[in-house]
């Protein structure tokens, strides 16, 4: 039995910074009307990065894209040089990692079990190691949970290990899915806005987080519409609006750029991130798209 | 165990108190020392009325005309108005009896009364009905009638934990129209506050016994179990078995409501391997425990059903795959076995497999199938597979039908089937032959029924091993959050796959017992639904009644549809419409079953226990199938 | 100090529990006991009856439970055997194997059932055989039609051999039901080409499959073949196969539920020739649901037919004005004939026995019942060694007049 | 080869018969994702309905004067037992898993079966069903029965009706609307409680169009009926593409020429000798529906739609 032992990147990978993430020319249409056109973004190791747009901008949609759940109908997404196969489990295995915007975890799981259940893809025991639980099974397993374990600590969520997940307060949900998605050992994270609906502590805290996940190595892509978080936060920020890459570069430049301000006044939601969220599932998504197609005409 | 401290709810609980979400106070108001005394007098007079004549004729079943013991219907009486007194006197804190409410509360009380009310009321009204009258009762009866009337008010009239008072602004969408009606509202808030409380049982922990007392307890409790339930199955009048049922299922719910069964709970957590232990001893010792063939016969199908409804469980409960033609699989297996028995009628007269081989020839057949049918579906929505598996159920059938040689190849002999399976030999053990152990004799159903609880076992163990382990927790993941779990690296298909594959094989493997058991396959048993099991909806209902996703529900769920139609004959005209009721209201107002898994009842009671923290809503995402097909 | 009382108190209730379920047993003892000193010194022999009670089949399953109750009444009031009050204690099999096992086993188990009667299935009977063949018990079928069952399942090629003991049945099998129909049709009707339907059931297939075999024989032609599955009300594709084939008659092996659409359908399209059938679809239902369309239709029957005998007659009247539910025409006379075949070899048991009942009565009774002879309400009953009946007389039945009409009485000696 | 157009007639009667019950099913899925498994039952409620209806009719009275009522009588039964179902058993767990309602549905199948099997007076074993005179038609090569006109006329009728109404009722663009997403629709005020009530409605509606169809093509109902009728119906919605009200009726023709197809030809492919004929038909009718899923899993007239789940 083999087993594959939770390996940490290392610093070594991190200080290379090499190109991770590669997004060339990827365009998304859904039937007549587009809602990605032609966008291009890379990740670097060890870097965070932000992406940012008003609402309807298609972030999510090429969230989306990167993760295997849509097939870009243009374009590729290469992963350390590979291009990634539009599967979202492939896309894990490849090593980037995610959270959701509306939180997805396995409700009625443990905490510690919705972290093991991240562990998918580092572990090998399939169905005839379960039943007959040889020592190698006993191994792996024990390994999963500590990794799991140290996961939970490294969030601050150890002593809840056996809670139900749905019985965690908002905040320790989110920070439980951070810590799902980094259990399968992601080289890249992308965290769909990650501090929406939080209050400033909790976001602070997260922004830690952040951090601290970076400094284990690990590159950030996080879409967030929280501006003073994003400027906090990110080495680079790309701006998608219409989706279209509206302009990229470091906080500074961003905030100064006379487009971005037009785009974002012209938003009256804006400065409102936790207001948008009150829309039901579906509707995020074609309300986007059909606010695209009216802007299209 | 016993007169540990309790920290709340002692003498002092006065008539009326609030505390937490629950309320306490008593239905009758009466003063707490009236309560009691009427609640005694009440059990004191029921078990009294027990040694009466209730008829006075012979022709009521069971012989209730008897005075100076009890008999027939009047053991149940009897037996529910002891528990009932006994348990009331420990709640009342009566030292030595005060581990009988752990809780120390008297909902356990109440519960017990109403059993005893149920089946004493049940009795009476059954000899005035079926025997013309009230005229035929005696004396007794209207003791028993008034006696157990007396303790269940008694019972009202205690300090009960009930539902906190809804918000008076609370909607209740189940009353659609009516909800304008104020009064109806009232009425229906009402009844919904009467509801008793008793979810958070605060028990002393019993793992603070001494060790084997724990495990003496452990195996008196399971004694006590097979000796009810022999009990039970010796019942000779549907009558009879409804009284039983009634003592039996309200009885337990009390016991469980004082909070008894929260502790034996504990125990058996905390000595699993020992408790586990004595369980299976017990389910061999059934078979010793009377020697009746037509039992064993009985214990030998339920196992069958319960194994092949628990294999299901791991479908439907576990990966949350709706599959309606199972017993398909079921079939295949039976078919394997029947082909390789060596019987005259199959293709191949002449093979006769060992049992370990015939069973992994039928297990390896229902895999075939099952990835056969499940490899083009489980690509797609999940409904889809409801669908295709249950064409997959009918045109099984019909297939072996065919397969006679006159409409098809010859394989299966049509609708004559496979007859004159000879009976399974074991390391020499013939299975069909009577053999003597001890003073014991093991008839053929009772060598088939201790097969089959091998075969149990290994199916209990591949559940749990496979649902604690990468791939169960992928499974559970998949029916929480497809989505999600690909997201997580999961891939959703393959997973589901080996589910559902391994669902099939499990039938298969239950088939092959099957096929010997019967002596015979024939293609008419494998339907949707029938008043007979195993067909699928019967092994989808002993899945959903027994609770998805558990062990033991489906085993009970199967052994409790299977066993009740047995005993109560008179019923077997409206069996399946009772059937078809039965999964609506389950699905209404107790979707987790009988025996909740404890993520299954937060799942289902989504709206009585809100979550914690605003989820904001917001779908971003389609799922893999979009994508992925 | 606390932990002892709990020890007593569980098991003071264990006791308790233990105690009062000992009591039970003796409360029902008693009264057993009371029975039989009401009853003076009669003995109490039960007849089992299986077959299907509930359900879609449950018409046919109850003709054959109050076929064996009249028998049992009649042998009572009668005192066919002194000394033995007679008993019936039916059971419902929901025409299923399994359920029909259990049922064996109980019926088995319990000491004062001697013999049973039923199945009405033939799929049932085979795994209620092995059950009765360990207890040696007899198991009189009045319905089973499946040679296989008595003759073993090279019977086809000739070799018979008796796979059980103590079956038995007053039906006739399908192959002797085939012949005739074949016979008929080609001799009298003569009848050139037919096509032949089944409903891939054990009796319908069987019978359709000896029918076309003597038919062909007889120098008929199978203008075509086609199965149909139970259950199914479309035809529509089928008449069309019919029509097309050019048959001058339609034998359809199988039950009147599918039977009556299938005529209709076939009239309704234009198709004027006869449907002919087996007693599965000798019933009144059939000519009520296919109305006109049924005129001219066949069906062959076990039997002369009753009105030519008294003793059937008595026997439906008695039916009637008990009120018992149920379908009686089918099988009810087997049935009764089935019972009576018990009780005379209850009675030729015990007078060997003199005048009781051995304790070994069951295993006795197989050899009583195999030496059975006497005319029974359906013809004569006796049988042959492989537990087949001997009574080989068939009648051809025609629908005239919107009623079955005898149109040959017959013996098959295939 | 000559039956060919008898055989195409056979199965687009079958064939339309499937279409209108499926149009329930397609139309119910598309709103709330719910198999409605007791829509079979439904279909047959309303043959006994109009049965029912029938029978307490004076005998004198003509079948083209009753059938009238017995379409509204079966409407009746099965509309109210549609809306019932909808209005006590299924809303009540619109938020429960998947399973809950579908398991409710296999309950409420068995139990309308069992009802009727137990308390239709004499209804264990088939009913008779009053016919329509007349015929056969011959029309060139094909025969064609009274009642089979009846039930080609009712789906086409039914078909423009709906087809009219889902395209310019206000009600019926909402329903457009809410099958293609039900939470946007509500967000733009579209009640969709009374949009689902009424998707059932029109599928009880079909339903017992089909069963008075059924009853008057065969002159039989039966308790049981409606799980084959059922189980094809689904079948051809899935076909179809479900949730597309037009590729449920294409799905029922598909399927039912198949059957007929199926019965009539397969023996004489080569090698198929023993897989022909009517015992067979349901198989074929299986194969082709794993056909289409796996060559086109959205159905003949589907679209590419996300899962909800």
């Amino acid at each position: 039995m083999t087993t594959t032992i939770p390996q940490q990147p290392t610093p070594a990978d991190a200080a290379a910074g090499g190109t991770l993430l590669q997004a060339r020319g990827v365009i998304m249409r859904f039937g007549g009307l587009t809602a990605v056109r032609n966008v291009d973004l890379t990740v670097n190791s060890g870097e965070i990065v932000g992406l940012i747009g008003p609402n309807g901008a298609g972030k999510t949609t090429f969230f989306n894209c990167l993760t295997g759940l849509y097939v870009p109908t243009e374009g590729t997404v290469s992963y350390r040089g590979t291009v990634l196969p539009p599967k979202p489990h492939l896309v894990t295995k490849a090593g980037i990692a995610r959270t959701f915007q509306n939180i997805r975890l396995f409700a009625n799981m443990t905490v510690l079990e919705n972290v093991l259940v991240g562990r998918h893809t580092r572990t090998r025991e399939g169905l005839f190691s379960a039943i007959v639980r040889g020592p190698g099974f006993h191994k792996a397993e024990r390994a999963s949970r500590e990794r799991a374990m140290e996961l939970l600590a490294f969030t601050g969520l150890a002593d809840k290990a056996e809670h139900l997940a749905r019985n965690l307060p908002y905040g320790e949900q989110r920070k439980l899915e951070i810590a799902r998605a980094l259990a399968s050992e992601p080289g890249l994270l992308l965290l769909d806005e990650p501090t929406a609906g939080m209050n400033p502590q909790e976001t602070r805290a997260t922004e830690e987080l952040v951090f601290a996940i970076r400094d284990q190595g690990i590159a950030v892509l996080v879409i967030e519409h929280d501006m003073r978080f994003i400027f906090n936060l990110c080495d680079r920020v790309a701006v998608l609006v219409q989706g279209e890459k509206l302009v990229e570069g470091t906080s500074e430049v961003v905030q100064n750029d006379e487009r971005v301000i037009a785009a974002y006044l012209g938003e009256p939601f804006e400065g409102a991130p936790a207001d948008e969220d009150g829309t039901p599932a579906a509707t995020a998504d074609d309300a986007s798209t059909t606010s695209e197609q009216e802007n299209d005409r | 165990m016993t007169d540990l401290p309790i920290a709340a709810a002692e003498e002092a609980v006065a008539a009326t108190a609030t505390h937490g979400n629950r309320r306490t106070a008593p239905f009758i108001p009466l003063p707490l020392t009236a309560a009691r005394a009427t609640t005694l007098a009440g059990a004191v007079i029921t078990i009294a009325s027990t040694f009466m004549s209730w008829t006075y004729t012979t022709d009521f079943p069971g012989d209730l005309t008897v005075s100076g013991y009890p008999g027939g219907l009047q053991i149940m009486t009897l037996i529910g108005a002891i528990l009932t007194g006994v348990v009331a006197l420990g709640t009342f804190g009566l030292t030595g009896l005060r581990w009988l409410t752990p809780s120390r509360t008297n909902n356990g009380v109440l519960l017990l009364a109403l059993a005893t009310l149920g089946t004493t009321w049940y009795t009476v009204i059954d000899i005035a009905a079926k025997l013309g009258g009230l005229a035929n009762l005696d004396p007794g009866g209207f003791v028993a009638f008034i006696g157990a009337l007396v303790l269940f008010a008694g019972a009202l009239a205690l300090p009960l934990d009930r539902h906190p008072e809804e918000p008076a602004d609370a909607e209740y969408y189940e009353l659609g129209r009516a909800e304008g009606i104020s009064a109806v509202v009232r009425g229906y808030a009402w009844l919904r506050e009467a509801r008793l409380h008793h979810s958070e049982l605060r028990v002393p922990d019993a793992r603070k016994l001494n060790r084997w007392l724990q495990r003496l307890v452990i195996v008196v409790v399971y004694a006590l179990g097979l000796k009810i339930l022999t009990f039970g199955l010796a019942t000779d009048y549907s009558d009879i078995f409804i009284g039983y049922l009634i003592v039996l299922a309200v009885g337990v719910w009390g016991l469980s409501a004082g909070g008894l069964l929260k502790q034996f709970q504990q125990l058996t957590q905390h000595n699993k391997k020992f408790s586990s232990t004595v369980g299976v001893l017990t389910a061999i010792a059934y078979p010793f425990a009377q020697n009746n063939e037509l039992w064993a016969n009985l214990g030998a199908s339920v196992l069958i059903v319960g194994t092949v409804a628990l294999g299901l469980n791991i479908v439907v409960g576990l990966t949350g795959l709706l599959d309606l033609g199972y017993v398909a699989f079921l079939g295949v297996g039976a078919y394997t076995a029947a082909l390789v028995s060596g019987s005259p009628f199959s293709i191949w007269s002449g093979t006769q497999f060992p049992f370990w081989a015939a069973a992994l020839a039928g297990m390896g057949a229902a895999c075939v199938f099952g990835v056969l049918i499940g490899a083009p579906t489980l690509r797609l929505r999940g409904d889809y597979l409801a669908i295709v598996t249950l064409g997959f159920g009918e045109i099984f059938r019909i297939i072996v039908r065919n397969l006679d040689g006159v409409s098809g190849p010859k394989v299966t002999n049509g609708p004559n089937g496979i007859a004159q399976i000879p009976d399974l030999s074991i390391f020499g053990y013939n299975l069909g032959d009577t053999h003597s152990v001890g003073s014991f004799t093991l008839g053929r159903f009772a060598n088939y029924y201790l097969l089959m609880l091998v075969i149990t076992i290994i199916v209990v163990l591949v559940f749990t091993r496979a649902a604690d382990s990468r791939i169960g927790r992928s499974w559970i993941a998949i029916r929480e959050d497809e989505t999600a779990a690909t997201a997580m690296g999961i891939n959703g298909f393959r997973v589901k796959l080996v589910a559902f594959a391994l669902g099939a094989s499990l039938a298969g493997l239950a088939g092959t017992v099957f096929a010997h058991v019967t002596n015979s396959v024939v293609p008419d048993p494998y339907v949707f639904s029938g008043s007979v099991p195993p067909n699928s909806a019967f092994l989808l209902a002993a899945v959903v009644l027994g609770g998805m996703g558990t062990v033991s529900g489906p085993i009970l769920g199967a052994a409790l549809l299977y066993v009740i139609p047995q005993k109560l004959s008179f019923l077997s005209q409206y069996e399946l419409f009772a059937f078809g009721i039965a999964l609506i209201l389950i699905m209404r107002f107790r979707p987790e079953g009988i025996i909740p898994n404890r993520r299954r009842q937060l799942e289902f009671h989504e709206d009585e226990t809100p979550a914690p923290g605003n989820r904001p809503m917001g779908d971003d995402t389609v799922p893999a199938t979009t994508a992925g097909a | 100090m606390r932990h002892r009382s709990l020890l007593i108190l569980t098991s003071v209730l264990a006791t308790g529990a233990l105690t009062l379920t000992a009591c039970g047993s003796r409360s029902d003892d008693s009264k057993k006991g009371g029975d039989n000193s009401s009853g003076g010194s009669k003995t109490t022999v039960v007849i089992g009856v299986d077959a299907p009670l509930t359900g879609a089949n449950s018409a046919t399953g109850l003709g054959i439970q109050y076929g064996v109750q009249i028998a049992v009444d009649d042998a009572n009031a009668k005192n066919l055997v002194p000394g033995v009050t007679f008993k019936v204690k039916a059971l419902d099999d929901k025409a299923q194997p399994a359920t029909g096992q259990t049922n064996a086993t109980a019926l088995v188990q319990e000491s004062d059932v001697i013999a049973a009667v039923g199945p009405l299935n033939s799929g049932v009977a085979q795994s209620m055989q092995q059950v009765f063949e360990s207890a040696k018990m007899v198991e009189i079928s009045p319905s089973n039609t499946n040679p296989a069952l008595t003759q073993g399942k090279d019977w086809a090629t000739g070799t018979k051999t008796r796979p059980f003991t103590t079956y038995f049945r007053t039906a006739t099998t399908d192959a002797n039901q085939g012949n005739f129909a074949a016979d008929y049709a080609v001799n009298t009707l003569k009848k050139k080409s037919a096509f032949v339907v089944d409903d891939k059931q054990t009796y319908g297939a069987g019978l359709a499959g000896i029918f076309q075999g003597k038919f062909k024989s007889l120098g008929g032609k199978i203008a075509g073949t086609d199965h149909v599955n139970t259950g199914d009300t479309d035809f529509s594709a089928l008449v069309t196969k019919i029509k097309n084939s050019h048959a001058d008659m339609v034998y359809y092996g199988g039950q009147y539920d599918e039977s009556e659409l299938v005529t209709k359908q076939l009239k309704a399209a234009g198709v004027h020739i006869p449907l002919m059938g087996g007693d599965g679809m000798y019933s009144d239902t059939y000519i009520k649901t296919a109305g006109q369309a049924a005129e001219g239709d066949l069906a062959t029957s076990v039997g002369v037919p009753v009105e030519t005998l008294p003793a059937a007659k008595t026997f439906i009247d008695t039916y009637k004005s008990k009120g018992y539910p149920g379908d009686y025409g089918t099988y009810g006379g087997y049935s009764y004939d089935a019972a009576t075949a018990i009780i005379k070899a209850v009675k030729t048991v015990m007078d060997a026995n003199g005048g009781k009942l051995p304790s070994d009565a069951r295993a006795k009774l197989v050899d009583a019942v195999q030496k059975t002879d006497f005319d029974g309400i359906a013809g004569h009953v006796s049988f042959d060694q492989y537990g087949d009946t001997t009574n080989k007389q068939l009648t051809v039945y025609q629908v005239k007049g919107g009623k079955w009409t005898a149109v040959k009485t017959g013996v098959y000696n295939g | 080869m000559h039956t060919l157009p008898q055989q195409l007639a056979n199965g687009l009667f079958l064939g339309s018969m499937y279409g209108l019950i499926a149009i329930g099913y397609t139309m119910v899925y598309g709103i709330v994702q719910l198999i409605n498994f007791a829509h079979g039952e439904i279909f047959m409620t309303g043959a006994f309905g109009a049965l029912a209806v029938y029978t307490n009719l004076p005998s004198s009275m003509s079948i083209w004067a009753a059938l009238p009522l017995m379409l509204v009588g079966g409407a009746i039964v099965s509309v109210l037992i549609a809306v019932g179902a909808e209005r006590f058993a299924y809303r009540p767990l619109r938020n429960a898993p998947r399973l809950a309602p579908l398991i409710t549905a296999i309950g409420l199948s068995l139990a309308l079966q069992q009802a009727v099997f137990n308390w239709y007076p004499h209804a264990t074993a088939g009913k008779h069903f009053p016919q329509l005179p007349g015929g056969p038609f011959h029309i060139g090569s094909v025969d064609v029965q009274s009642g089979d006109l009846f039930l080609l006329g009712a789906a086409i009728v039914c078909m423009i009706a709906l087809g009219v109404f889902v395209r310019s009722s206000r009600t019926g663009r909402a329903m457009q609307a809410t099958a293609q997403d039900p939470d946007t629709a509500k967000l733009m005020g579209v009640d969709t409680n009374r949009i689902i009530i009424i998707a059932f409605a029109i599928g009880g509606l079909f339903a017992a169009v089909a069963g008075v169809a059924y009853g008057l093509k065969y002159g039989q109902v039966k308790y049981d009926i409606g799980f084959q009728a059922g189980l094809k119906a689904f079948t051809a919605a899935v076909l179809g593409g479900i949730g597309n009200i037009y590729g449920a009726m294409l799905g029922g023709l598909v399927l039912g020429i198949a059957e007929a197809c199926a019965t009539a030809y397969i023996a004489n492919v080569p090698g198929m000798e023993q897989f022909g004929g009517g015992a067979w038909a349901q198989v074929w009718a299986f194969v082709l529906l794993i056909v289409v899923l796996l060559v086109r899993p959205q159905g003949l007239l589907g679209e590419r739609v996300a899962d909800r789940a």
